[in-house]
């Protein structure tokens, strides 16, 4: 194996057809991996069609905790002749192939890779008519490879197929069986791991782990309409409607979508919504609605490779622009970017809280790297958060209310005003797009332009500018990891910090003076704190996902910091850590050369 | 609390609509039947759009939301799937409810969504001065069409009614009584209830003497509301301008009654709490 | 009159209530000023509601030419108390206020101010049963006090209402004849302008300056759904649809209107579509389809005060945000902003140009001030201008066809590819949204993330990005108005240059060092010229009309050009030009002080 | 040109929908009712949205634009004002045109806008991997209605009838010389077509067995399209899955003849000239 190796850890990949199956062989081993008490991140190689093409899992898994894809790939289970072309040069030596002879032909191959040989379809076909069980053959070969006990991937063959006749589990089950022991008579394993059977570890995607955290934080109004890769939070959120109670509107487009999202929180809700950026360009007026009237929403926007239709099932982090300008005018939102799934649990109670304590729209970004297409492991959720429910009040100040009209938009020295729920007595309101008073009255027909209004128009309009100031206080700066003072600092947010973060490690190893800046919480952002701390940055490079350097160009902006140095990546695939490695080698080779 | 207030829907703002326009009309009928329905008024949310008629919010004493041109629809929706304890009600124009946000009544109506639409059909784009709207008749001169317009008006009774509508009904703010009846009877209907609310425009489209001339009450008829091709028909009558229900059928569940049967009558405006401990562990297992 | 006196200028304002018929009574006096040989610049004051309420009408006219709404008010004619009372305050001393006392009572006036009291009511009465021409008499009224030949106010009654039968006309003019008559036996003219008779100036808002440039710039298809304050377009459109074959496609929404526009350049034609804020936020989804397929297309936004719905007859620079953040991921735009008619009229043409030529879509930022509510003189227009349409071919170079297939996204040294139009033969291509090679077939579905095929996807995203490299060089850099080497320099955009520029003057003439940068094209910027020129400026102060000072943000972020003083109007009111220069003043001493 | 190649629609790129999907039928059909309209490949434009169903340029010869998620409609309609010698085919899904893009048919279908619409109607969304879509049944379970579907499905035929419709078909991909047939009259007809073609999925909601099972021709029964009244009783049977041609009738002038009469066939897209500066001066005059 490269200079990469450990035998704590493990990268693997499938590849096949779409339709093969091979995602639920992937998660399988990553259940098998997780069960054996390894930490796991995966990587779904999907395509925008439903049967055919080419479709891969990759799977890296190690004792320790994980971030990133890791370096290469240990073993690479080719199911077609496509699979093995597109990725044998990735292959790490001293790890394996595990083919069917009679489908792929093995070519250029490292000699320090194993080849392990096994009759995937023949075995499978022992069992079924056609030979859909090879990818459980291989499953089991695999299992063999690296040393894990067999029983581990019976049980989860099991829990996959419980649902469906018996025999479609037992016949699964022999079939791994059979590749196990095929590969257990023709070597050793190759890894050398402390499997932990004792200790089995959850593993979810951003998607699924930001539906948890929501419907925790008190969220049981969902909306949707299908769009990869946001569509797996309605599919949880729809599986899971009857145990919990939630409310699953399905509209009929985005616009119905933010629209009833909106009045679903209006009625007092904790209401959220999900796309991908096609589709939030659609929500994007209904968004100026919701700061408008101040009606507290969370916008999850899970990013794919745009423009456009662009790469509907690749990803890209080049939707922060449109978050920045999202509508006509200005008006406040917050833009969140966990970085990884685990994060995204604990930022949907967050935002919740923001948007109900600030009653203005908050933006989570997610990707598909770790959204739909990434699990990670998430382990010691805690699900004690607070619920913040801001000023909401279900009786009225006497200051507030005439008896049955409410001073629902308050001047107040916070610039936050009470708020009311309908069916809340004394407490009628009418929340308005129009400009309006402090008690919902229009500024914009018989009052527009009088001199009198004038000042009142611009206080309602600095009273929602400035709660910005107040959110301010509540982001978070940039995590810092690696030495402080650093010769070279990169600069990057949300899932590119992972890649990132891996990257690091081997650096460090190779003694290069790096540290990085991973930023989460986007906007508002913390100018002079933001300037202060980058300020002890070395040479500074941007790492992130899209053509135009997004957030470095949001970092000029805000806090007047310039970055020179950049790895953009803009094909739709996620950042492997060796990448940003490459990267930085070859800019300290710049910096020496210059120095 | 009892309604102690003779008049409880009415507001102190005073509507600015011109002198005339038929949205008053619509304002008197609504807090008329409003009052009958026995509704307190914290109990009633108005949602809107934006134009003339869309400021009626603004002049009812009820919760409110004004919100985007074409949306009400939606917006009333999501209220209602969050508090189906409230009585939800959309008001707006032509141009939002048969134009812009067309998609949304269709869907609504055939979801059967648990809310009352009242569309003030002027024929005309108010607010913007006078523009072409769906229901605006061939050869109408507009600011947009001042050749005479060449587009076929939309008929969105027989739309809604092909689209599964459950409630389906026309009235006139010239009969503000029966505009008042109309209202009473869509916020006791199970379901969605469209009322196409005639509202003249005296001041870019005024039809009130057309409208007065031919206009007939389909209930005076001996007209009955049950049968879903004679109402296609009558809804696509030449011999004049037929108001009154056209289509009413109560054995459709709406979709809220529907929805309970999934959640559990556990909405989600009472609904704000965290998971407890075992739910919440049960859900991570499922990850596992 | 005040400081600013001169018999060269006048400003006068009408106010009533909406429906009283103010605003053809304004436009009436501005063609009389217009055709007695002066330049006008005009002001809209009106209110979203249709009938009553306050609406003003506001004309600057001169002499020389004028941009901006000039100083105060030397003439106002109130014909509601709440006019006055909105109003007087303005008034320039050596003004008058034209009043009915049954109407209006006069208070607090500068005894510097005349009051020329007339019985409007009591004469309309004389004409028709309710007293509706009360504006006219007041019109003929004016025309006396500034010394106008009442011949040229009959006329434009004449011209105003030859379409209604005769007696309309007539009766008005005897109206307003006697409100003359009234006022020259109360005072000779209180200003001595020489009006030029045989000058008859055309004026126009831009909202029609820019639809009659598009028509001569060959677009024969417009798409609206109607907007304040970007109706007006329409209308003309649909006016001149008959006479100049225009086809006017009035779509059921926004996004239809988008997506037809699209669908008819695609099919070959110079198409356009204009809408305000709201509007275009549903529009965006498609702009991204345009720039991904690379469909030329030309788009207004006539910008209004929001955010959401804001004040949808007031004005606002807020929309620029918006249009950096233009749907999902990254692809070119450009965004010019006119500062005036005028301009408006020749950005047109070049909007155009500049779409076919690169294939990718236009932005076209009006506001309100200038759009709907602001006539301003346009004369000496030229109708001669190139019509470019860039690589559009109608037979395929024999490297670009297989003789049916076109190679329609071919990579070329300038990364234009040629184009062709349905109907052209040996030239077919599908245009698509998913991301796709030279020949237009997707690179999404069977062909995604494999690496043959990721440097075709990364180089197609290139070639659409890399054509902002080019079209900057065709950016014009700001103009710069007042001395070079200026103490204060004030950097602006758009509309509210106009303002600025005769501020400016007036500076000048108190002995300020200061001078100006307006910037009619916005994106993209050439950075390094600007910060080049900015380099030169004074203490900057940055003038526009929106609260968080988005083209100052956006100078900082491409330029890196950093202003630390800001003028910033936002409630709904243009600027006017005493503003900026007690703002300057203001600046001033605080510079003085420091140093 | 003369058509020399015997299957002058063929394309040389293969599709890759799942192996028998209907999508291959709607794509044969409607080749061959292309090769039958006698048009010439260049002479045709084949819009879609997105979705399985429409890929379909990418696998047909003709100019194509395959757009966005719901909206091939208003680009179609673009084409077609801009120049209307081009024959312009809409080729969508349900969930593309039934769904969010609903209104944009409707409003179409009013106009009478001469465009051609082929809905892939497989009651799924295909391309997300199988979620609810408005013509799914109630009771059906998908990723997003694992519990049934508590929705009651759209009825798009009779909704289009309502709002004008002139031209109303369905047919099934189970059933090719019949599909073909049915585009070919569409093609013919005076303005707007609505051709909802059944196209089974066969991944995530394979309704062949029943659909053959259920389904029977109009014209076999000797059901004469030209009566509205009885067309809206045909679209509502329950005695199986009628197909045929349910409405046509072509009295109406489509939306580009009534355009010609404004813009006097002066079409946009061989206009691109300037102005004579005698019109030019004119209109300067008229701002004067
Ligand atoms: C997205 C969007 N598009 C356009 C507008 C401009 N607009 C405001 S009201 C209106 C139409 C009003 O007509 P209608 O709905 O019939 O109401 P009415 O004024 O006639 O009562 C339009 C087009 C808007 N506010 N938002
Ligand atoms: C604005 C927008 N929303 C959502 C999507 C995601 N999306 C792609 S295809 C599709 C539905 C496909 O269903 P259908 O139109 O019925 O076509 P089919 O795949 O069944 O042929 C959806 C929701 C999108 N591309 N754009
Ligand atoms: S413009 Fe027409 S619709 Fe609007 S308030 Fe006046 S009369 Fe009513
Ligand atoms: S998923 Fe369904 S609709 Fe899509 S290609 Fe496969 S069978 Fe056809
Ligand atoms: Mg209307
Ligand atoms: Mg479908």
């Amino acid at each position: 194996m490269s200079e990469k190796d450990s035998d704590a850890e493990i990268t693997l990949r499938l590849g096949a057809a779409a339709g093969d199956g091979i995602q639920s062989a992937g998660e399988m081993i990553m259940k098998v991996l997780s069960r054996s008490g390894m930490h796991v991140t995966t990587y779904n190689g999907n395509q925008s069609l439903i049967r055919g093409g080419h479709v891969w899992f990759h799977v890296h898994a190690s004792t320790k905790k994980i971030y990133s894809l890791g370096y290469g790939i240990d073993f690479l289970i080719p199911l077609t002749q496509l699979s093995y072309d597109q990725h044998f040069e990735k292959l790490n030596q001293g790890g394996a192939v595990i083919y069917d002879p009679v489908a792929v032909k093995i070519h250029d191959l490292d000699p320090k890779v194993m080849q392990i040989s096994v009759p995937l379809a023949d075995i499978a076909l022992k069992y079924d008519k056609r030979p859909i069980m090879k990818n459980t053959v291989a499953l089991g070969s695999l299992c063999a490879a690296i040393g894990v006990d067999i029983n581990v991937l019976s049980k989860a063959i099991q829990d996959q197929f419980g649902r469906k006749e018996p025999a479609v589990a037992e016949n699964n089950i022999k079939a791994a069986m059979d590749g196990y022991e095929m590969v257990k008579k023709q070597t050793r394993p190759l890894k050398n791991i402390q499997y932990n059977y004792s200790v089995r570890r959850p593993a979810m995607t951003a998607d699924y782990a930001l539906a948890l955290g929501a419907v925790a934080a008190g969220c049981r109004f969902y909306a949707a309409y299908p769009m990869s890769p946001a569509s797996p939070i309605v599919h949880w959120m729809a599986s899971h409607a009857k145990k919990l109670g939630i409310t699953v509107f399905l509209g009929e487009d985005e616009i119905s979508v933010m629209n009833a999202t909106i009045g679903a929180s209006y009625a007092g809700a904790r209401a959220m919504c999900a796309t991908s950026g096609g589709g939030f360009a659609l929500m994007q007026e209904a968004i100026g609605e919701a700061a408008m009237t101040e009606t507290p929403v969370v916008v999850v926007d899970v990013m794919r490779a745009g423009p456009s239709t662009g790469l509907p099932t690749k990803t890209s982090q080049g939707d922060l622009n449109m978050m920045l300008g999202i509508s006509q005018d200005d008006f406040p939102r917050v833009i969140l970017a966990p970085r990884n799934p685990e994060e995204s649990f604990y930022t949907a109670p967050r935002a919740f809280n923001l948007a109900e304590r600030y009653q203005v729209p908050v933006i989570i970004l997610l990707d598909f790297a770790i959204g739909d297409g990434g699990y990670s492991t998430v382990d010691n959720l805690n699900f004690a958060f607070e619920i913040d429910r801001g000023k909401l009040l279900s009786t009225p100040p006497p200051a507030y209310t005439n008896g049955y009209w409410f001073k629902r938009f308050a001047i107040t020295d916070d610039n936050i005003s009470p708020r009311s729920i309908p069916g809340t007595p004394d407490m009628m309101f009418v929340a308005k797009t129009d400009e309006h008073d402090e008690w919902g009255h229009d500024l914009s027909d018989v009052l527009a332009g009088l001199k009198e209004y004038l000042p009142i128009r611009r206080r309602m309009h600095e009273k929602r500018m400035k709660k910005l100031e107040e959110i301010k206080k509540e982001m978070k700066l940039p995590e810092i990891y690696g030495p402080s003072g650093a010769d070279i600092s990169i600069i990057t947010w949300g899932s590119s910090s992972n890649a990132v973060r891996e990257a690091l490690h081997e650096l460090h190893k190779k003694g290069v003076s790096v540290n990085s800046f991973e930023f989460s919480d986007i906007y508002p952002m913390q100018e002079d704190e933001v300037r202060k701390i980058l300020s002890t940055a070395g040479i500074m490079v941007d790492v992130e996902v899209n053509y135009s350097a997004q957030f470095a160009k949001l970092l000029k902006r805000e806090a007047g910091v310039e970055i020179n140095n950049f790895f953009l990546k803009y094909d739709g695939e996620p950042i492997y850590p060796e990448e940003v490695e490459k990267h930085i080698l070859a800019t300290r080779k710049e910096v020496h050369a210059i120095a | 609390m009892p309604l102690l207030n003779p008049k409880p829907f009415e507001s102190d703002t005073r509507a600015d609509w011109c002198p005339g326009c038929g949205d008053f009309g619509v304002l008197a009928a609504l807090k008329d039947a409003l009052q009958k329905s026995g509704r307190q008024p914290h109990e009633v949310v108005v949602v809107s759009g934006i134009g003339c008629s869309s400021n009626l919010p603004g002049y009812i004493r009820t919760y409110g939301f004004h919100g985007l041109h074409g949306r009400p629809v939606p917006v009333a929706v999501g209220i209602k799937n969050a508090n189906p304890k409230l009585l939800v009600i959309a008001t707006a124009g032509d141009g939002d409810e048969y134009g812009i946000g067309f998609n949304h009544v269709v869907h609504a109506a055939r979801r059967n969504d648990d809310i009352k639409l009242i569309v003030m059909n002027n024929e005309i784009y108010g607010l913007t001065t006078g523009q072409l709207s769906p229901t605006s008749k061939l050869g109408q001169k507009t600011k947009t069409s001042p050749d005479g317009s060449i587009i076929y008006p939309l008929k969105p009774l027989p739309t809604i009614l092909g689209a599964g509508g459950t409630f389906i009904a026309r009235t006139f703010s010239g009969d503000p009584k029966h505009m008042s009846w109309v209202i009473q009877e869509a916020i006791k209907h199970r379901g969605f209830a469209l009322v196409d609310a005639i509202s003249p425009c005296v001041t870019w489209h005024n039809i009130y003497d057309e409208v007065k001339k031919l206009f007939y009450r389909l209930e005076d008829r001996g007209y009955k509301p049950d049968d879903e091709n004679e109402a296609y028909k009558a809804m696509n009558a030449q011999d004049g301008i037929p108001i009154g229900i056209f289509y009413r059928r109560e054995d459709k569940q709406s979709f809220q009654e529907r929805l309970a049967e999934i959640n559990g009558g556990r909405w989600a405006a009472d609904n704000v709490k965290s998971l407890g401990s075992e739910i919440a562990q049960s859900l991570v297992q499922e990850m596992l």
